[in-house]
């Protein structure tokens, strides 16, 4: 990896770190870039990117559960058509009562995102409009994208499961249990021994 | 007494007869279009077997008394077009009451079912039924104007509105009308693809946009009347055009033969069609066709 | 009545003729099965010469196929659809997800026994069926009507109250129109 | 004292008896209003004598009534329509104010038609269609809706018929010096052909004008559907015909007798295009009452074509489809005035779903349109057969097949209405809508049973119509009680027609209800399909907004722009050239008299150096 080949994620990164106050920033590899804000730099940070740097498209926007620290992680994913640079723009905020600004305003495909997010993760967003309801139905647990949903539990509570999944185990251990079988002619160029 | 046992006899076949026929023709269609699709198809009573299965349907639903109806409309006005019509020139058992009917009143009758019909697929209050009813009147606009100009044209060309006047015509001067008068055979012949609603003018019941158009909220013993009185209803056009340009029939071998090359022309061209859009459709019906109208009136006035 | 095939009155040998050979089909595409149906209904496999043929509507429908994994959102609909049908009615359901829960079996919204929401007449497994065995499905389907078995219609009607727990449990707001045949 | 004389005294008499009992008290009111419906019709059919005349001077000028068949025919009408409609209007004008002004207005107009019918002179019949006007002029203003556009359009365009009316009856007048009808018709060949054609276009022109034909036809859209319904009925159904009472003896009196045909076919060509254009107008109209208004000009146009044609055969369908016109459009404007009582609306992207609510006034609609659309096995069939074997017979192709798409675009309008209100998703907002009272829907169904009637036994009918051509020329007029004929012996036998649709149709009713009887079940409107989604109940699934878009498409590049705009700017248009005419025009009817006087003078004067005469 010469300089040559980074320069425009470098330019971007220096940029970005003269202007505005970044908890962490670095170059993933070619063509990632990665910087991490305060929640409240998020809107002047994406606004920069999308007027001034030419990172137009939003590509997407996603949330981790880091249950450990009582955070979520958002993270905005933008491109930029020319220099075919992707940003991720990576933002913490806390897991109870956290929230963070609507940006449906620069891209209004935005407003997809955060809606699924807010619902399936319970992440407030000020502001943001559109109803409640939006991919899930009647949902009245705690939201299932959070880690601490137990989605085992859950399924085996709720749902019915028929007999012979019981152990749920991989399928190739129970392949594996039936080695000594006669396998016939057709499947033995697949078999793995 | 003896001439009415007769006559009732003689509907009764009559309607058995464009039943049977009316249903075999549909089932060559499907097996015709499977054949050009490199398919195999059903076989040819398949068509027998829906409705009959459809009839034994344990339940059946209504929105109400006009849905409970239309169906009943339909079949009314199949069966009533039929005993209109000549279905051979000179049969004691299908003569029926063609004596007491002309083109005009056949015209208007063949709407009696379609308005009924309607009303019901209004009732259901299915959207859909709803949109396939405003397109299948406007298309009914498009091509009923070149069929009338063609039966006009008949009609002043030989100075008689019956079909049975037409009838003798066509036998008196030994030769069919779609000769003697090619202009009016044409423009009948183009408006009769929107008549059979197959492809490309099935945008009434286009299964993929309008989930079957007003038939969405039928099923049961409403959708095999529906499809029983379909298959007469095209035996019954099919008559009515051999009797009109074809000169008729003097035996069932001869209906057969000729409705079945008239009814190829339709099927044929819906095996391999698209579908128009509404007003394409009718844009199509006032192109050609209402040209060669024309030329038919001009040539029939002088 | 419909137990063994000795007991079925004419009548019944007749209908049951009807309804074998002629089955209105209508695919309820969800997941990755709806792509089987195209051409299982086209020239390659021609569905259409055992009379199977598709229906638009579930008013005019026969068997409702449910091509792959229902999630509880879609189920609700299933059940709204199942129950707009005409009696006799039939319900076939494809691949492992609809017979199991197959890879979503452990997915927080995605039904694993599709056999306790609606009675299902035939499952043909596999992730996905090929068309022959979707075909296969639909010959089993055949010779079950033949014999007066394929009554999940019935069963549906008779044990309305165990059906309806288990949809209710999932269903949590029921909104649903009564069905009350 | 002459019978004639006693009914119109007994047509005054209960108007103003009306009047007063309102005055007084509603009930009183309605009860002289009920004794008028029964009454009047009573005396009339039962002591009315019609070979009476009656004959009487007045500074001058010779007047005389008298009935003939052919205005005997046109007082069938307003007989039977009237006194229907007076029941209605005792149901629909329940809760309104200012009754007595209307119940006094319709009476009044119907001794206007009354008296138009009975007249056998010009100035006689001048002064009857005057008071008919009047009257008519106040119930289109009666609800004070959109008075500036529709009343004054009406007033203005009556003006001009009543103008040019005045102007013939005056030429007449200098010229045979005799006001009697028959004087003219007798002395009409002798005249020069200038003469003949300014009094035969004036005339025309005025009752053309009250039927509505095409180039002046601006007015009646807006009268139709501002006037009370309960009037509407009578409006569209009878008053509209004295249009074509007029007409028929225009045409057929002066215009076959002189040999000069081709001025009965210019308006039958008018009469052509008003039905077609009328007809596109109609199919795009969202308000039920403005379809109807649009759909009686279409019918209207239907009738001058059959009159202007001028055969035996095409009158004699004019006359009946006049005939039919009145009970069907009374049935529908009473069923428009009914949902609008009962629903508040008439607005058909908003009612939908009653047929449940009001099956009765459904029911009364259902065959009123299956008449209007000229279905067999019902009467308004037999006028379409007439009028196309006439067309047909007569070798006018063109005709016929304007009159053809006229009247299969006219399906289309036709669906929409009963759709628009009657059919689609019923809605929890029209939960509470009840039928209409008995007093509305009697009328109604009285009227329906007559189209069924008509249906396999026109005759009844036809032997009016056969007596009143007489009185127009024609003897000798073949018809059969359900038999029709064509001039080239071509019939259409009705009793086999209704015969074999009845029995196909119970034989199948009972197949389809019978089998199965038990597992038949009703659903609501909400329960469709509609890919498992469930309807909640307020959701609207009804597709009623821009119902014939695809028409519409269509239609875009023949007309290119929308008719409804064509229409509305040619009605501008016209407004805005009489536009001047508004500040002459008070609006009310002293002011209308006074210039009447006064033009009638001026003309009296100078009618010399005018005309030249």
């Amino acid at each position: 990896m010469s300089e040559n080949i980074l320069h425009n994620e470098q330019k971007l990164l220096n940029l970005l770190e003269k202007k505005f106050l970044l908890k962490e920033s670095r170059i993933i590899r070619a063509k990632r870039v990665e910087v991490k804000v305060e929640p409240k730099e998020v809107i002047p940070v994406l606004l920069y990117a999308k007027e001034n740097s030419g990172y137009i498209h939003f590509a997407h926007m996603s949330c981790v559960d880091w249950i450990e620290d009582g955070e979520f992680e958002v993270v905005y994913i933008l491109w930029h058509p020319e220099e075919k640079i992707n940003l991720f723009v990576k933002t913490r905020v806390p897991r109870d009562n956290g929230s963070l600004p609507n940006i449906d305003f620069i891209w209004r495909q935005a407003n997809t995102y955060e809606r699924e997010i807010r619902e399936m993760f319970g992440l407030r967003f000020e502001g943001l409009e559109g109803r409640k309801e939006f991919i899930l139905e009647d949902w009245n647990n705690i939201p299932p994208m959070r880690r601490d949903f137990d989605t085992e539990a859950y399924v085996k509570e709720v749902f019915f499961h028929r007999l012979g999944r019981e152990d749920a185990k991989d399928v190739r251990e129970k392949i594996q249990e039936r080695t000594d079988e006669e396998l016939p002619d057709f499947a033995k160029k697949y078999s793995r021994d | 007494m003896e001439g009415i046992g007769y006559k009732i006899l003689g509907a009764l076949l009559t309607t058995l007869l464009a039943f049977t026929v009316g249903m075999f023709y549909a089932g060559f269609r499907r097996k015709i279009i499977a054949r050009i699709q490199n398919r195999v198809g059903p076989p040819v009573y398949q068509n027998f077997l829906d409705v009959l299965k459809l009839l034994s349907k344990k339940t059946s639903v209504n929105h109400g008394i006009m849905q409970h109806l239309a169906p009943l409309w339909l079949i009314t006005m199949s069966v009533s077009t039929l005993m209109f019509i000549p279905v051979l020139k000179d049969g004691l058992f299908f003569t029926n009451l063609n004596f007491s009917g002309d083109l005009i009143f056949l015209l208007y009758i063949m709407v009696f079912g379609p308005l009924g019909m309607a009303l019901g697929a209004g009732q259901t209050g299915n959207p859909n039924s709803a949109i396939g009813v405003s397109r299948g009147l406007t298309q009914m606009v498009g091509f009923e104007i070149p069929w009338i100009m063609a039966i006009v044209a008949l009609m002043i060309q030989y100075k008689t509105t019956s079909v049975t006047g037409l009838l003798d015509i066509q036998s008196q001067n030994g030769t069919w009308m779609m000769f003697s008068s090619p202009l009016a055979f044409i423009a009948a012949l183009l408006a009769m693809p929107g008549m059979f609603r197959y492809a490309p003018f099935d945008i009434v019941g286009a299964p993929a946009e309008l989930a079957s158009g007003p038939i969405s909220e039928f099923g049961g013993k409403y959708l095999s009347t529906m499809m029983t009185s379909g298959s007469i209803f095209a035996f019954v056009k099919l008559t009515l055009y051999v009797d009109l340009f074809m000169g008729g029939a003097s035996n069932l071998i001869e209906l057969v033969i000729k409705t079945f090359a008239l009814y190829m022309y339709p099927v044929l061209w819906g095996a391999v069609s698209p579908r128009f859009r509404t007003e394409q459709a009718v844009r199509y019906f006032w192109g050609w066709p209402l040209f060669f109208g024309f030329a038919a009136l001009i040539y029939a006035a002088f | 009545m419909y137990n063994d095939k000795e007991s079925q009155k004419i009548v019944d040998i007749i209908q049951n003729f009807a309804r074998k050979h002629s089955l209105f089909v209508l695919a309820y595409g969800t997941g990755c099965g709806a792509i089987e149906i195209p051409p299982t209904m086209t020239s390659r496999y021609d569905a259409e010469r055992f009379g199977i043929r598709g229906a638009a509507t579930p008013r005019q429908a026969d068997v409702l196929l449910i091509t792959g994994y229902l999630a509880t959102k879609t189920l609700k609909r299933v059940i709204r659809v199942y129950e707009q049908m005409q009696d006799p009615k039939y319900v076939m359901g494809f691949g492992s997800c609809a017979i199991n829960g197959g890879m979503y079996w452990d997915s927080y919204n995605t039904i694993n026994m599709l056999d306790k929401y609606i009675p299902v007449d035939v499952y043909i497994n596999g992730c996905m069926p090929r068309p022959e065995a979707v075909i296969a499905g639909f010959v089993k389907l055949q010779k079950l009507i033949q014999e007066g078995k394929a009554d999940g219609w019935d069963r549906y009607k008779k044990n309305l109250d165990e059906y309806r727990a288990n949809q209710k449990k999932i269903i949590t707001n029921w909104v649903m129109p009564d069905f009350n045949r | 004292m002459s019978s004639l004389v006693i009914l119109i005294l007994i047509i005054a008499g209960f108007a103003l008896l009306s009047y007063f009992g309102h005055s007084i008290n509603k009930t009183a009111g309605n009860i002289a209003v009920f004794a008028a419906a029964v009454l009047i019709p009573l005396y009339w059919f039962t002591r009315v004598d019609f070979s009476e005349t009656v004959s009487f001077t007045i500074s001058g000028f010779q007047m005389e009534l008298g009935y003939n068949m052919y205005g005997k025919l046109f007082s069938l009408i307003v007989m039977i329509l009237s006194p229907l409609a007076l029941i209605y209007a005792l149901g629909y004008m329940k809760d309104s104010k200012r009754t007595g002004t209307f119940y006094f207005s319709f009476l009044f107009s119907i001794l206007g038609m009354t008296g138009i019918l009975m007249s056998r002179d010009f100035i006689s019949l001048f002064i009857f269609w005057e008071i008919m006007t009047w009257s008519s002029y106040l119930l289109v203003i009666f609800l004070g809706k959109d008075v500036e556009k529709t009343g004054i359009r009406y007033m203005v365009f009556s003006a001009l018929g009543a103008y040019a009316m005045f102007m013939a009856i005056v030429i007449i007048h200098r010229n045979t010096g005799s006001m009697m009808l028959n004087d003219y018709f007798n002395a009409f060949g002798n005249f020069s052909t200038g003469t003949k054609f300014l009094t035969g276009i004036l005339l025309m022109f005025g009752f053309a004008l009250k039927s509505a034909v095409m180039p002046v036809h601006v007015w009646a859209p807006g009268a139709y559907s501002n006037t009370p319904m309960a009037y509407t009925s009578v409006f569209s159904g009878a008053l509209s015909k004295m249009g074509v009472y007029g007409l028929g003896f225009v045409v057929i009196n002066l215009f076959a007798h002189a040999n000069l045909h081709f001025a009965g076919t210019i308006l039958a060509w008018l009469g052509a295009v008003t039905a077609v254009l009328a007809t596109f107008s109609a199919i795009f109209q969202d308000d039920a009452k403005k379809l109807l208004a649009y759909s009686s000009i279409a019918q209207l146009g239907y009738i001058v074509t059959g009159i202007g044609i001028g055969t035996e055969l095409s009158i004699f369908a004019g006359l009946y489809l006049a005939v039919l016109h009145a009970a069907f459009k009374g049935v529908l404007f009473m069923a428009a005035g009914a949902v609008e009582r009962q629903a508040g609306s008439t607005d058909m992207t908003e009612v939908t779903g009653l047929i449940r609510k009001m099956p009765l006034t459904f029911f009364a609609s259902l065959v009123a349109i299956i008449a209007l659309a000229g279905v067999p096995p019902l009467g308004g069939f037999v006028g379409k057969w007439m009028l196309y074997e006439s067309l047909i017979n007569n070798g006018n192709f063109l005709m016929v097949i304007m009159i053809f798409l006229s009247s299969t675009a006219a399906f289309l309008y036709s669906y929409k209405f009963l759709f628009g209100l009657f059919l689609g998703q019923e809605e929890p907002e029209f939960e509470n809508v009840k039928e209409a009272s008995p007093l509305m829907t009697i009328p109604m169904l009285l009227l329906s049973v007559f189209l069924m009637i008509t249906g396999s036994f026109p005759g009844i009918v036809f032997k009016y119509i056969a007596e009143g051509m007489t009185d127009l020329g024609f003897h000798d007029v073949n018809w059969q009680m359900s038999v029709l004929t064509n001039a080239w012996g071509d019939s259409v036998n009705l009793q086999h027609v209704t015969l074999s649709i009845g029995v196909v149709f119970v034989v199948f009713l009972i197949f389809l209800t019978w089998k199965g009887y038990k597992k038949t079940y009703y659903v609501s409107t909400k329960d469709i399909s509609s890919s498992g989604e469930v309807i909640k109940p307020e959701d609207n699934m009804t597709y009623s907004t821009d119902f014939y878009k695809p028409f519409e498409r269509v239609l875009h590049p023949i007309l290119k722009r929308k008719i409804e705009k064509y229409y509305d700017e040619f009605g501008e248009g016209i407004g805005a050239l009489f536009d001047f005419m508004r500040r002459i025009y008070t609006g009310n009817g002293q002011t209308y008299a006074f210039y009447v006087i006064v033009f009638l003078v001026i003309l009296l004067v100078f009618s010399k150096n005018i005309f030249g005469y």
